[in-house]
């Protein structure tokens, strides 16, 4: 029992980390209708920047505090994901503007290859740390009632209220907000939107920034925990079954899916996998996304897919 | 003013339903089958046929495959990795399981195999569209990889999951050399390039199309959405299978599972789109852009640092070549979003204009 | 002049997943070969060499090899760096008559020479690893009687490279009566939470990494997580180097790995001779700090022990002459480094003897086991030795299995003496 | 007649789509200051060209103008973008609806209101579109892709006016409308027109419709204007009667009536 | 005009109701059509008519009522049967694919009576090519018929949207079909051009005896061409008659027509 409290949670904190990832996708995705296949490389990209200038900002400046060269590279971060959010309308979407969806994906693996590339020209290729102060060793509780009590990680704890937060925030501006209508006027109809005074170019600038910041939120809390180096890429992998299952234009769907998704798979690695050999969890999360979709064709919280004549 | 169709009538339309039908595609075509398979083996030298040639022949078929489930039928798949993967393990078996398997029969087997396993992850389109049917072919994707690592009867219980094959021959004739197996690529692709042409110029190919430009208006004219989508499914792994095992018997020779990763479905994927999503040449394009220009980076940029005194790290080079090969992505969607083969198509009308300029 | 020049192409990666510990490896191997240059080549031949970037991705290595293996006169030895291109070059390499050399890593059948005539697994595979960790496992309980009813746990690469341990380890079970769990990772291991809890719920006694690249650090990061002592965790030699360890520190102290002979070497005599003759010039491949480490020490022994098989191929067919792909092949099969000529080459408590013969492509297989203290790594054993009465016969159905499927004879008394 | 001073002047513009299909050819127009124009002609004349082009919409059609200028109250205005072109007061109402399929009606309307910052007066718009179209009022809540094809067109056109443009490029406004509806439509053109000055350029196929409301009227044929006048004098010119408002002679034919051998007359070949 | 002969009902809608969530479409409608008829289906933005063809060819399934095709009776139709039947249509949110050209846009309203099978396709010997000409053949008929011949080969999205508009036609057309549903053919066309398109629409009727059921919004049209007409309103039908019937009835006047035409 206190075995599958545990990994119940270990799935849902998992699920919490993918949902920071799947987030930037579903941003960008629901405000501007182009599946962004960079998300891996921004995060990457964001957590990189993170990561060295919090090495470099005191060798320049020349003080010791950790927590000033924290903020500091923080700042530069941002407006690194700043600068790349503008380059991207100005040298890429603006010239695909109402494009096709495959178009547009195929655009933003371009630019995946070139952020792979100058990420590790600018920032490095070796591994690299980010440390905020987040916890590492774990406590246990509730020690008399399971045997060697349940684990619980502060990290995962707290990755999991920044998530939370985030979502919240997100959902309120896409919902509440006239720009949020806007950006989901724009996923719509480009030319459209255009034509009734919607700038494109400030919208996409927009998105494409808070979802370069939701990867550096992602990118610190994914790198403090393992690391910054070119792998963390690959997690986007693991976030588009979330995306899948949640609904690819749905705020709070990133983040049921990835408690599903997280849940799911834990829960089947630890229980099925060693039947069959282990190593089923990332195809046992598609599967699993699958399953759903072919009960809601557009995910949990998805839009409705519209076909009429 | 030499591309000109003036004075080029069709009398009939099977004239004009020819695969080129205008006497200069035709002869062009003509010609870089015959340069293809005269030509180039006098010419090319063994780098070239082992590094360059063989794979670009062995990926355009298979993004041919892609590109007839992903172009034609417009069912996005993330799975095709897999699918080569079956093509490959499936011909393996076939090859080793049975003495005296003639080779190309277990290279169809391998593909017959993959027809099944892509008709079976192809059920869920039935229902699920669009990106979030990528993830019923991820899912095939994950499983494969899966499966042929840890269930040993698919790789003869070989401990590490890798495999291998050697000693090919067709009818007594040896596949050793590079111009050999060069050759016996090339035939494929060139049989396979015209059947797939033809599928996509019938009723069978316009069936796909209809599906994908507006599935709900084809299901009115009585066009029936299940056998569409299942049958692009099956013909498209099956060229894909084939593909794969093409991949695995003729190029590697030994395999493992990460020869057919998630990375190869996305390099197929993107050869289609980046070549044109529906068009058999654009298979081409897109397999020659995404198999040969790394490779050419790779050596120029060292070259042209060269030439200005710089010796380039590989490091950088290898960035470099991410860069540039992301920039020139970005900037080939820009000119022409629907591809090189829209590109080329476009060129050639402007050549039927020359030297007017509309 | 150009004939007087030996080519070595160097197959590295330097971008990707796996950069972090490709990178000082590829350094260390060519400031080796440019200390060999700066001691005057071998014998007077001077080595030219190039670097391809496979980004640890088979199709790029068949490429960059089918590229390297023509160029300035030609490759007389390739080391494919990956398991998975050593398994699609050992089906070419005998083709086209060109040497692998394996340090470490790739097939651990191929240590067979009479059937892997082109493969070299120098100076251990991974069942000499897997080996000497259970050895060194039961040393620590006190015997290998002690092991019994032990829980030991495999957290492996789900790769070929991963599974290269299995067979060894699940032979030694059933001798030992240990319980092996296999816990796979799949690529490239930034996801271990279910495993972890498998290890939690499992509680084994000792957890193996067979880990490469970012999965060591994480497996770490993952243990400290859930508080399994690190103590009890032994690696891979490819997840014993300090990009696995060095970002986490205090976390990872008590971590052991194998290794395979040498560990950090900063004192090393040859390490000295290349900070002087080669960094000292202002001609280091890369930063000066790096130097020493356990992967460019890695590095610096693989090129040396393709250095030396030229060598050892020049005592037979010339001296001062550049050799083809089958000399080298028969210089890397008659290798004989005893320990005095090691000291010569600087390797002085590094490396222990090697020596090669037409069975024994491996030629050694000797292990030491090292410790992360929380800021470098320390030897922390004895030297071990596989034991070779569970290896050989191990070696030699594996390889029969392979000549069986490939229909290759056996090689005869006669062709190991060509 | 007098000209008042010109609103929007296109002036001999060229447009190529694709980069090889010349479409317009030399297109100059005039649309005066609380005027209503139109531009009429056949399916493919290069009416919903000539209205991209002014509102700077080619772009995502992959069209250019090549050659020509296009100018707003004196100032040119082809390297705007057509957001800042909204800013200026145009809105264009695109061909074929547009409507953001998966917003409702009502968000549909709001977000014509973008460039506006007045919640009172967007509110007060909003409710003038409702009651010129009280259909759309009904369907409020439901998302755009579900209604009818007409209730589509008038949201796209309640959407424009939720700008509160001063001038309007209306492309085929009454397509898809019922009658009445049509005849609304033009009505509140009209309202607009001489209650708030706004100046319309109207494309339209409803050639009878069009010349009744429009002070003047541009009649165009394959990328080329083919003949322009007031209003009135193209009402009684007897080749747009005959070809297109289908009067030719006195009486109206039935359709019926019409044979099927071709009775076509071009001004251009 | 030639004098064609009406025949019996062949298609006839009994009580048929449809709703989405809150919205009734449509409420409880019966009409029927009758072979070679010209059937115009009339009514204000929103009434239902588009949704009534819906219900007909099976995109929308009713939850109440029956559909009777030449005897047979159906709760609900299903897309392939309907075609099957011969009944085609045209849409009025143009639905053509976009990526194909003029040409094989209509050659798929032949995929029905394409008989060779997929391996013959492949290999396209003999029977299969045969066929493929021949068929092209009837399509160049239409294409004629239409006269669209100078955009055969331009992929249909970019054609102006009233050509777009034939060759939706043209589509439904390929399949010989022995019922046309119309729906909005002739928005977006002047004067002259739905002169031509009622001029197809005639000599369709005319030439196969194609029975037409057509939704327009132009009552010059509507009354001259159409045998009788239906009027919905609000997803309820209220009149349903003769063009003069209906033009003098008073609940169409009120709640459609505005002034008498
Ligand atoms: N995106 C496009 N690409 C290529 N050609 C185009 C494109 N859009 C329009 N055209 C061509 O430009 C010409 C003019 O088209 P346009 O849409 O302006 O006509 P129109 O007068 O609006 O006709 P309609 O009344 O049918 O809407 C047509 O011949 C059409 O084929
Ligand atoms: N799939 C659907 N989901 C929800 N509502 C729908 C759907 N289809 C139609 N409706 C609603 O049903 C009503 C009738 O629509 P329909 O399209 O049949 O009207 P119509 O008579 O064709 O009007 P128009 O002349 O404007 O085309 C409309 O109010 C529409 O919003
Ligand atoms: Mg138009
Ligand atoms: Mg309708």
């Amino acid at each position: 029992m206190g075995f599958f409290i545990e990994a119940l949670m270990g799935g849902l904190m998992a699920g919490m980390l993918y949902s920071l990832v799947a987030l930037g996708f579903v941003l960008i995705f629901k405000a501007s209708g182009v599946f962004n296949f960079s998300q891996g490389a921004m995060v990457l990209f964001a957590a990189l920047a993170m990561a060295r200038f919090s090495e470099w900002v005191p060798q320049w400046f020349g003080f010791e505090s950790k927590l000033l060269a924290n903020v500091i590279a923080f700042f530069l971060a941002t407006a690194c994901m700043l600068a790349f959010a503008w380059l991207v309308e100005r040298l890429v979407l603006r010239h695909l503007v109402n494009q096709e969806g495959v178009t547009l994906l195929m655009a933003t693996l371009g630019i995946t290859y070139f952020l792979d590339g100058f990420g590790q020209t600018v920032f490095g290729s070796s591994v690299y740390a980010i440390d905020v102060g987040m916890p590492k060793e774990p406590v246990f509780i509730l020690e008399e009632v399971f045997d060697g009590g349940l684990l619980i990680n502060k990290e995962d704890l707290i990755a999991a209220f920044v998530a939370a937060v985030l979502v919240a925030a997100l959902s309120l501006f896409f919902q509440k907000t006239g720009t949020g209508r806007a950006l989901r006027a724009v996923a719509d109809d480009h030319q459209a939107a255009q034509s009734i005074g919607i700038p494109l170019g400030r919208m996409w600038v927009i998105v494409w920034f808070v979802a370069g910041i939701t990867a550096l939120v992602a990118g610190i809390i994914w790198g403090s925990k393992i690391g910054v180096q070119f792998s963390l890429t690959t997690i986007a992998l693991r976030a588009l079954p979330v995306i899948i299952l949640g609904g690819l234009t749905s705020v709070p769907g990133a983040i049921v899916g990835g408690l599903i998704i997280g849940v799911g798979e834990k829960l089947s690695e630890v229980y099925l996998g060693p039947l069959v050999g282990g190593g089923i969890e990332i195809w046992f999360a598609y599967v699993l996304a699958l399953v759903f979709l072919l009960f809601r064709p557009q995910g949990l919280f998805g839009e409705k897919i519209i076909d009429r004549v | 003013m030499i591309y000109r169709e003036n004075g080029q009538f069709k009398t009939s339309y099977r004239e004009d339903q020819q695969i080129f039908p205008i006497a200069q595609d035709r002869w062009f075509i003509l010609a870089l089958v015959a340069f293809a398979f005269v030509g180039v083996p006098l010419l090319a030298d063994e780098y070239f046929f082992r590094a360059i040639l063989i794979p670009f022949l062995i990926l355009s078929l298979a993004a041919i495959g892609v590109n007839i489930l992903v172009g034609y039928c417009g069912q996005i798949s993330l799975g095709s990795g897999a699918f080569m993967a079956v093509g490959a393990y499936m011909a393996y078996n076939a090859f080793v399981r049975f003495e005296g398997m003639p080779l190309i029969a277990a290279l169809l087997i391998g593909g017959l195999c993959a027809t099944v396993v892509g008709m079976f992850f192809g059920i869920p389109s039935l229902r699920v569209k669009g990106l979030y049917l990528a993830v019923a072919t991820l899912a095939a994707q994950f499983f494969c990889d899966w499966a042929f690592l840890r269930i040993g009867w698919f790789t003869n219980n070989n401990p590490s999951g890798s495999v291998s094959v050697s000693n090919l021959s067709v009818l007594g004739w040896r596949i050793d050399t590079p111009v050999e197996k060069y050759l016996f690529c090339l035939g494929f692709v060139v049989v396979f390039g015209v059947l797939a042409k033809n599928l996509v110029r019938s009723t069978i190919g316009r069936e796909w199309m209809a599906i994908r430009d507006m599935d709900v208006a084809a299901a009115v004219i009585g066009i029936r959405p299940v056998y569409a989508k299942l049958s692009a499914f099956a013909v498209s792994s099956f060229i894909v299978g084939v593909a794969g095992a093409l991949w695995g018997f003729i190029h590697l020779g030994s395999w493992e599972p990460a020869a057919f990763s998630i990375d190869r479905s996305f390099q197929l994927l993107f050869m289609v789109i980046i070549g044109g999503l529906g068009s058999i040449m654009g298979s081409f394009f897109g397999a020659a852009f995404i198999v040969v220009l790394p490779i050419f980076l790779n050596q120029f940029l060292p070259w042209l640092g060269g030439l200005f005194g710089i010796d380039v790290s590989t490091a950088a080079v290898s960035h470099a070549e991410y860069m540039i090969f992301g920039a020139l992505i970005v900037w080939f969607l820009i000119v022409e979003p629907h591809g090189l083969a829209k590109l080329w198509s476009v060129g050639k009308q402007k050549l039927r204009i020359w030297p007017f300029p509309h | 002049q150009q004939a007087k020049e030996q080519f070595f192409p160097v197959l590295v990666y330097r971008t990707g997943a796996y950069a972090p510990n490709g990178v000082p490896w590829a350094n260390g191997f060519i400031d080796y070969l440019k200390l060999t240059n700066a001691r005057g080549g071998i014998n007077g031949v001077k080595i030219s060499f190039e670097e391809c970037e496979t980004g640890y991705a088979t199709d790029r290595g068949v490429e960059c090899y089918e590229r390297l293996k023509g160029k300035n006169g030609g490759a007389a030895m390739f080391q494919p760096l990956s398991t998975g291109i050593t398994f699609a070059l050992t089906e070419k390499a005998p083709v086209d008559k060109i040497p692998l050399i394996t340090v470490g890593y790739g097939r651990s059948e191929s240590q067979d020479g009479g059937v892997f005539k082109w493969n070299f697994p120098l100076a251990g595979t991974y069942w000499v690893a897997g080996d000497v960790i259970i050895q060194h496992i039961a040393k620590k309980e006190g015997g290998f009687d002690k092991l019994k009813g032990k829980k030991i746990a495999l957290v492996y690469h789900d790769s070929p490279f991963g599974k290269e341990a299995i067979p060894i380890l699940q032979q030694r079970a059933t001798m030992h009566g240990y319980q092996l769990t296999l816990l796979p990772v799949p690529h490239p291991g930034v996801e271990q939470k279910s495993t972890w809890l498998q290890i939690r719920q499992q509680r084994p006694d000792y957890v193996i990494n067979w880990g490469w690249g970012v999965m060591n650090s994480t497996l770490l990061k993952e243990a400290q997580a859930v508080g399994y002592p690190r103590d009890k965790i032994y690696g891979v030699w490819w997840a014993g180097a300090e990009p696995d360890v060095k970002d986490i520190g205090e976390g990872a102290k008590g971590y052991n790995a194998v290794t395979m002979q040498h560990g950090a070497e900063p004192n090393a005599p040859f390490i000295k001779e290349i900070l002087e003759k080669v960094h000292g010039k202002g001609q280091g491949t890369g930063p000066k700090d790096e130097v020493g480490s356990v992967l460019y020490v890695r590095g610096a022994m693989s090129a040396m022990l393709a250095v030396e098989g030229v060598r050892a191929a020049q005592e037979r067919f010339g001296k001062g002459k550049v050799m083809t792909g089958e000399q080298v092949r028969w210089g890397l099969e008659n290798l004989n480094l005893t320990q005095a000529k090691l000291d010569a080459l600087g390797f002085k408590g590094v490396m222990r003897p090697i020596s090669t013969s037409c069975q024994d492509h491996m030629g050694a297989a000797w292990a030491r086991i090292h410790t992360w203290n929380g800021s470098k790594w320390e030897f922390t054993s004895d030297w071990y030795q596989a034991d070779e009465q569970i290896l050989k016969p191990m070696v030699r159905a594996a390889a029969d299995k392979y000549a069986a499927e490939k229909k290759i004879q056996r090689r005869t008394p006669q062709d190991c003496q060509s | 007649m007098t000209t008042p001073t010109p609103v929007l002047t296109v002036n001999g513009i060229e447009v190529i789509y694709n980069h090889v299909i010349l479409v317009l050819k030399g297109v100059s127009l005039q649309l005066a200051e609380g005027q209503i124009a139109a531009i009429l002609g056949g399916n493919g004349a290069g009416k919903t060209t000539t209205l991209r082009a002014i509102s700077n919409l080619l772009k995502g059609e992959r069209g250019e103008v090549t050659k020509g200028s296009i100018e707003l109250r004196g100032e040119r205005i082809e390297n705007l973008t057509p957001a800042d072109l909204v800013k200026r007061g145009v809105v264009q109402v695109m061909e074929g609806r547009h409507c953001f399929a998966h917003l409702t009606i009502e968000e549909n309307l709001l977000t014509g209101a973008y460039t506006r910052k007045d919640k009172g007066e967007i509110a007060a718009n909003l409710e003038k579109v409702y009651t010129y179209f009280p259909r759309l009022k009904t369907r409020r809540t439901s998302q755009a892709a579900y209604t009818s094809g007409g209730e589509q067109q008038m949201c796209a056109i309640g959407r424009a006016l939720m700008a509160n443009p001063s001038v309007v490029l209306l492309d085929e406004p009454s397509m898809g409308l019922a009658p009445q509806i049509v005849e609304e439509v033009f009505e509140i053109v009209k309202d607009l027109n001489q209650k708030e000055k706004v100046s319309f350029l109207i494309a339209e196929q409803n050639t009878n419709m069009a010349l009744r409301y429009a002070n003047y009227g541009y009649i165009m044929e394959s990328g080329r204007i083919v003949m322009d006048g007031a209003a009135e004098d193209l009402r009684n010119n007897e080749d747009v009667k005959e070809f297109y408002l289908g009067m030719g002679g006195a009486e109206r034919k039935s359709f019926k009536e019409v044979k099927s051998y071709k009775r076509r007359k071009r001004w251009l070949a | 005009m030639a004098h064609k002969k009406v025949g019996d009902v062949i298609l006839d809608v009994q009580n048929i109701s449809l709703s989405f969530g809150g919205v009734k479409a449509l409420t409880d409608i019966s009409f029927n059509v009758k072979e070679h008829e010209i059937r115009a289906i009339i009514g204000p933005n929103g009434a239902g008519k588009s949704s009534m063809l819906n219900c007909i060819n099976g995109v929308y399934k009713p939850q109440e009522g029956s559909i009777t095709f030449r005897g047979q009776t159906f709760k609900h139709m299903n897309s392939r049967q309907v075609a099957e039947m011969g009944i085609a249509r045209t849409f009025q949110n143009l639905a053509l694919f976009k990526g194909m050209s003029v040409i094989d846009n209509i050659m798929t309203g032949r995929n029905l009576r394409i008989k060779s099978n997929i391996f013959l396709q492949a290999l396209r010997i003999g029977p299969a090519e045969k066929e493929e000409v021949a068929h092209r053949e009837k399509v160049e008929h239409i294409i004629d018929f239409l006269e669209i011949q100078a955009y055969r080969k331009t992929p249909v999205g970019q054609l102006p949207y009233g050509l777009q508009k034939r060759v939706d036609l043209g589509r439904a057309l390929a399949m010989e079909p022995q019922m046309l549903l119309l729906d909005e053919p002739m928005a977006g066309m002047n004067v002259e051009e739905k002169q031509d398109m009622c001029r197809f629409i005639l000599d369709v009727n005319d030439e196969f005896g194609t029975t037409i059921v057509l939704i327009e919004h132009d009552m010059g049209v509507v009354m001259d061409i159409s045998d009788r007409v239906v009027v919905l309103d609000y997803g309820k039908k209220i009149g349903d008659g003769t063009p003069d019937e209906v033009r003098n009835n008073e609940d169409v006047i009120r709640a459609y027509l505005g002034t008498s035409h």
